[in-house]
């Protein structure tokens, strides 16, 4: 038996009282707060942040902010769709090595060949396979498309067979390693363990220039808000509400009508696109892509940065990432030799006793603070 | 809402086995285009299992047909979109989702992406029509979860109606309501099956015998006894069922007392 | 001919070696729910636990016989910690405990490099358990691989007989298969589960102690099996040993082979690509319990 | 949208010129104390070796400051963890050089590590000294090499082969770049000396099964194996060889990445009587080894064995210091150019560095390893090999590089 008598359906002319709770209307929220935020963020990257750090600090920047931008997708594919994916690091990686490729290629100069295959790999010639990515018309769009169209094969084969939670998580997890090994193997063809270094330069700017680095730094920047706004809007739409639909009852939403496989697909999708721009944009800002970056350790740090920010949230997982990023630099850097322990514990305490992240560290200081004011007012 | 006459459903020799177990031994069901049909037996009796052939959750042999579209052997969501809704035992509402975005979900299904990328403006029609149905305009914006059971059972049904259902298959809709909520819920199934045909899997003999047009008791995966309500309550092999023997008066349990 | 014969059995060491890490998993795993990414480090936990008692027990037979048993509860005692301390927390969220496990692992690693230093160290096994026997045909078949296969067997044999025959087999399975029934017959189900736990990680414990006659010892060791032995669970099937049993040998033959035929590298491509097809065929892995429940 | 590109373009547009390039960061040596950055990994996969790497510099630097330093400066080591991953190397490196403002670097161990960092330090035109064998092929301005080249290590362990009547061989490495480039080395000079490459395998990096390449190389009939597997990969293969009845008697396996620490890690149990090639033992002869053994046990304890990397190392902070007493200042360029000719009384016996190619003429010696766990020479080449990373001076590598 319930607790509240509610109004029967019948009774259609009196309607339920309103006032039991202040409207929760995620969709129609205003528009204000979020473009003043938005213009707060464009100031602090773009301002405060050059202004304020040395150059290596700013190279450092902008290295967090394109993990930020993977987080930024996992937020949505996981947060909003309950899709754990442990294997970011394959689109991540793919889209830095095309946009490698290219640079490798461009580094070259036409007709040119990457060093590394001659030394490693002997080729009389570059591999039909490099070929395109000399272009840039192929490399720019390869390094988003090549990624979504990979996630579109495995999430269409897996969704549609209703493969998911841990067995989602740990498939997407052995893909990252089977990527990895895979990279490794072909040493003659992708650089092997050593991956592409030593990239000079970025559509015919030196990157050794510390101006052109800053202006990486702000196409990063850019790009990062870009995304931004672009998960917002699918969070606030009614894709967004049907995903969360979908997390929280997919056999639900299946007998509504919907396809549960293809609302995972498309989240599954724009995550790896946006995992994809990352590493290419990672590539000019670090100089390196390597299958280091892309196994099963970096996937999983790319969710404890979005865990620890506030996977549900949308600034959460961009916050974390960086969040986590700094930590692991700044701790490594004070503590060389014990930092893994803090960590590890970091991991711990923020997912284990603090599930919606940092982010619900403010949530409840503003409901602490509506709380007060409603105290004070009656 | 839908102008269309009804269509009926027709279910014939079906069968379901889980692992060697027979779970549906051959059932065949007719419900005409309108009726409130009843399936009621003990529990094991097969009749979830039936709800679940009919919308594809499980796999079955036999025919299933509504109107003239054959159901088995379609996905879950193509058979939904041919009209056919259910509910579960268990509130499976969004809870993390306002009333409203239910409806709206639930009213989307045949949307295109192009409107699905955009935000909600303001209330759908059909979905401010189900809302008045069921009674919850004034709680559009309230959380599902925070919702009372009755109500959640309402936004259940509901949903079916945004869906736009003509086949709603409710399984133990009144569990847990109150004798108000109970009522109230009958008099909604009896506004919704103006247009539409309603399957209904309920204990709750008072409700059933308040609101059945027409019932089906299940016993072992087969059909026992079909009629009306007073056919079957008058029929011994129900009685046996129930009870384990010939039933006498005063000893029937409260849902089937006359 | 030789080399086939051979290579199956490498096949089938393989598996062994996958069953005996997966095992913990598939009641961790598979029964709890719980993605235990330290489930690796409970392994290294049971070598080290090797070493420290080859320290005081100078035969090699000998500390061996009694590293089982020692490492057992050593591993089991600290993934019961694990339970009680964080995981009896997060059972509501079962992809959380991945995260979680996973920062657990990153502590006890450096505190293994911090206890026994960065590089590997070694023990000594007992010379039985260096050589090989022949078989008929020209084959020979090592002693250590021989010993492997056997203890995953028996330790197969004893978890199954655990789980059917005894009191807490049966409240085990009880609570996997409706934990609030369960709770309500009056089964303390917090108990279950922390002793689950402490089978599941003690099981690694052992792994950990059979692993020391094949690889190396050091704080690392763990991360790189537990992919797999996910794999062997998920693949198997959630809630059911004898999955696990037959995906793991079949894992291990399909990798021999492969590995033999190509690289090894190449094998592990074609076993996760096996994996997915397999899940297409097969999502919920190859034996499932079947419920009613919506999910 | 379009606002945010606008004040992206605009905050870069100050095009720059092509070649522009970084002037290099200046080393910070106002004080009475000289920083050098330790950029090794302590945590992750590589840790196993890199650690002691890290302490042999450590002894090394407290060795000279105790000395009173160089040029009067004591130094002031800053540790950094590369943590087993390149581009922490490489974030590291930049953070040693532009923030800490360091004279120069010592550390790195794998290949790729190296590469990562290689850019780092020719942008900002600083030092590394990178203390392992590796696969040569390569000449960085910025990068002095103390370990061994590959003709000072894998061509003398394939003259030793070969001296020993040795007619085929089969290769095993873990799958990266060096073991791929000496497997290539080892083919040509192979086919130039008579001798069969019958088989060759990889296994990834951190790989510890090895049934099916044991399996292989049992049934190959190789009279000996070339063994290039890096880190715990070894520890596995040794086990599965002992138990599939292959001895070292019978089919003997030389390895260039097993040193005294590694016997300590797989046993030897496993290892006795295999052969290894490298340019120290701890077992090497010489007044200035028994000081540098008897000072690291002391410092680290007596079960510690002192190795190759670890010694290359060590002289790799002493060579710094004589280069920069040399040239009377920290600057880099000076450094460099000061390098040519320096000799240092190494415990593996007098080094000279090798100005041109900035790697370091060193002796190569094959060891046997002990029932004890130690290596003992059983061959040297008589006098420092000078250094050819390229292997110019060898006919049957013409076509490798």
């Amino acid at each position: 038996m319930t607790a509240v008598t509610p109004a029967p359906p019948s009774a259609a002319g009196a309607p339920a009282p309103t006032d039991a709770a202040p409207p929760n209307r995620p969709g129609g929220r205003s528009r204000l707060p979020a473009a003043a935020g938005f213009a707060c963020g464009a100031a602090l990257l773009f301002a405060v942040a050059p202004l304020a750090l040395s150059d290596f600090r700013l190279a450092l920047l902008a290295k967090y902010l394109c993990v930020a931008m993977v987080a930024v997708g996992i937020g949505i594919a996981w947060g909003r769709g309950g899709l754990l994916t442990l294997g970011q690091g394959v689109f991540f990686g793919l889209g830095g090595y095309a946009m490698a490729m290219h640079l490798k290629l461009a580094d070259a100069g036409p007709g040119g060949m990457p060093d590394f295959m001659q030394l490693y790999g002997q080729l009389d010639e570059l591999p039909v396979w490099w070929r395109p990515f000399a272009s840039p018309w192929f490399a720019l769009p390869a390094t988003v498309l090549l990624p979504m169209a990979v996630a579109f094969g495995l999430g269409s084969l897996v969704f549609r067979r209703r493969v998911r939670g841990a067995y989602f998580a740990i498939l997407s997890q052995a893909l990252a390693a089977a990527m990895v090994i895979l990279l490794i193997g072909q040493q003659g063809t992708t650089g092997g363990t050593n991956g592409l270094t030593d990239i000079q330069g970025f559509f015919g700017y030196d990157l050794d220039d510390p101006v052109n680095q800053r202006m990486v730094y702000f196409i990063i920047a850019g790009v990062l808000l870009a995304l931004l706004a672009l998960a917002r809007q699918l969070v606030h739409s009614r894709y967004g509400e049907l995903l969360v639909a979908v997390r929280d009852s997919e056999e639900r939403v299946r007998f509504l009508g919907y396809d549960p496989a293809s609302v995972k697909l498309v989240a599954y999708v724009v995550a790896a696109g946006m995992a994809g721009l990352a590493g290419a944009l990672f590539v000019p800002a670090v100089g390196i892509i390597s299958p280091a970056l892309i196994g099963i350790v970096p996937s999983i740090e790319f969710v404890i940065g979005v865990a620890v920010g506030g996977r549900a949230t949308l600034l959460g997982p961009v916050l974390g990432a960086v969040a986590v990023a700094w930590a692991r630099t700044a701790l490594s850097e004070r503590f060389p030799g014990t930092w893994t322990y803090l960590q590890g514990l970091l991991f711990v305490v923020v997912v284990a006793f603090l599930p919606g992240g940092l982010a619900s560290l403010w949530a409840l200081a503003r409901r602490r603070g509506a709380e007060r004011a409603e105290v004070s007012t009656s | 809402m839908n102008d269309d006459r009804p269509d009926g459903l027709s279910v014939r020799d079906v069968r379901v086995s889980f692992d060697g177990f027979t779970a549906v031994d051959g059932v065949s069901l007719e419900v005409p285009a309108g009726d409130i049909r009843f399936l009621i037996g003990p529990n094991g009796a097969g009749k979830t299992t039936v709800v679940d052939a009919i919308t594809g959750l499980v796999r079955a042999t036999g025919s299933v047909c509504f109107g003239d579209q054959e159901l088995l052997g379609r996905p879950v969501h193509r058979i939904s979109r041919l009209g056919v809704g259910r509910t579960f035992q268990t509130s499976t509402i969004f809870e993390e989702l306002s009333v409203l975005q239910n409806l709206d979900i639930a009213a989307g299904a045949r949307r295109g992406w192009a409107s699905l990328a955009r935000r909600r403006r303001g209330i759908p029609d059909d979905v401010a029509a189900a809302l008045e149905t069921i009674g919850l305009t004034g709680r559009a914006d309230q959380l599902a979860g925070t919702l009372a059971h009755g109500q959640k059972q309402w936004l259940e049904i509901g949903m079916l109606l945004v869906q736009d259902a003509r086949l709603l298959l409710l399984d133990e809709p009144v569990a847990g309501m109150s004798h108000e909520e109970r009522d109230a819920t009958g008099a909604l199934l009896e506004t919704v099956s103006r247009d539409r045909t309603v399957v209904v899997i309920e204990h709750d003999m008072d409700f059933l015998r308040r609101f059945a047009r027409s019932v089906t008791v299940l016993h072992a995966g087969r059909v026992l006894s079909e009629g009306t309500v007073a056919q079957v309550q008058a029929d011994p092999r129900v009685q046996e069922v129930y009870l384990g023997h010939p039933v006498e008066t005063g000893s029937v349990p409260s849902g089937l007392e006359a | 001919m030789t080399v086939l014969f051979g290579q199956l059995f490498t096949g089938i060491s393989i598996g062994a070696v996958l069953l005996l890490v997966a095992l913990g998993l598939a009641l961790t795993f598979g029964q709890m729910n719980v993605i235990n990414m330290a489930h690796g480090e409970f392994i290294m936990a049971g070598a080290y636990t090797t070493y420290v008692l080859q320290q005081s027990i100078t035969g090699a037979g000998l500390s061996l016989l009694v590293a089982l048993p020692v490492a057992f509860v050593v591993a089991g005692t600290t993934g019961m910690l694990l339970e009680i301390l964080l995981i009896r927390r997060l059972y509501a969220r079962p992809l959380d405990t991945l995260l979680v496990t996973w920062g657990v692992s990153l502590m006890l690693q450096q505190l293994a490099r911090d206890i026994f230093g960065s590089p590997n160290v070694q023990t000594r096994a007992p010379d039985l358990l260096t050589g090989n026997v022949a078989v008929p045909g020209g084959l020979t078949v090592a002693n250590n691989r021989l010993f492997i296969l056997a203890l995953a067997l028996a330790a197969v044999t004893a978890l199954t007989l655990a789980l059917r025959l005894t009191p807490l087999g049966r409240r085990i399975r009880a609570v996997v298969q409706n934990r609030d029934l369960a709770a309500v017959s009056g089964i303390p189900t917090a108990r279950v589960d922390r002793t689950t736990f402490f089978l599941g990680s003690g099981l690694a414990g052992l792994a950990g102690v059979a692993l020391t006659l094949l690889g190396p010892i050091g704080p690392t060791m763990g991360t790189n099996l537990i992919i797999d032995a996910f794999l062997v669970v998920v693949v198997g099937g959630i809630g059911q040993l004898k999955g696990s049993v037959i995906v793991a040998f079949a894992l291990g033959v399909l990798q021999a082979t492969g590995e033999y035929l190509t690289t090894l590298s190449v094998a592990k491509v074609i076993v996760f690509v096996a994996i997915v097809a397999f899940l297409q065929w097969r999502p919920q892995g190859l034996f499932t319990l079947r419920t009613r429940s919506l999910a | 949208m379009t606002l945010v590109a606008a004040v992206a373009m605009t905050a870069c547009g100050s095009r720059t010129s092509a070649e522009g390039g970084a002037a290099g960061v200046t080393a910070d040596v106002s004080g009475d104390t000289v920083k050098v950055g330790l950029l090794n990994s302590l945590s992750g996969t590589m840790a196993i070796s890199e650690v002691t790497v890290r302490d042999a510099i450590m002894l090394a630097v407290e060795e000279i400051n105790a000395a009173g330093g160089v040029l009067g400066k004591k130094i002031q080591p800053v540790g950094e963890d590369g943590a087993s991953d390149w581009p922490t190397f490489a974030e590291k490196a930049e953070k040693l050089i532009s923030e800490d403002r360091v004279a120069a670097v010592f550390g790195c161990w794998t290949s790729a590590s190296r590469k990562a960092v290689k850019p780092v330090f020719e942008k900002n035109k600083a030092l590394l000294f990178y203390p392992v064998q590796y696969e040569g092929l390569e000449q960085s301005p910025y990068i002095f090499y103390t370990g061994a080249t590959t003709n000072q290590q894998i061509v003398p362990g394939l003259d030793y082969l070969k001296a020993q009547g040795t007619t085929s061989v089969y290769l095993v490495g873990s799958d990266y770049v060096f073991p791929r480039t000496a497997n290539k080395i080892i083919k040509a000079y192979a086919a130039a000396n008579g001798m069969t490459v019958v088989g060759e395998d990889y296994a990834p990096l951190g790989s510890t099964e090895f049934g099916t390449i044991v399996n292989k190389v049992k049934s190959s009939g190789a009279k000996a194996v070339f063994n290039t597997l890096n880190g715990d990969s070894n520890v596995a293969f040794f086990k599965e060889y002992k138990s599939a009845g292959l001895t070292a008697a019978a089919m003997p396996v030389v390895s260039v990445s097993i040193a005294e620490e590694e016997v300590k890690g797989i046993g030897t149990q496993y290892l006795e009587g295999q052969l290894t090639a490298w340019n120290y033992y701890q077992t090497t002869p010489g007044a200035a080894n028994n000081r540098f053994v008897a000072a690291y046990k002391a410092k680290y304890g007596a079960d510690k064995p002192t190795s190759d990397p670890m010694e290359a190392a060590y002289v790799s902070v002493h060579l710094w210091k004589a280069m920069v007493e040399k040239a009377g200042a920290f600057d880099v360029e000076r450094v460099r150019g000061a390098s040519d000719g320096i000799t240092f009384d190494a415990p593996e016996g007098l080094v000279t560095v090798d100005g041109r190619t900035q790697h370091i003429a060193k002796t190569a010696r094959i060891g046997r390893i002990g029932a004890d766990g130690l290596i003992t020479e059983v061959w040297n080449s008589g006098k420092p090999v000078a250094p050819d990373p390229y292997l110019k001076t060898y006919p049957w590598a013409s076509g490798l590089s």
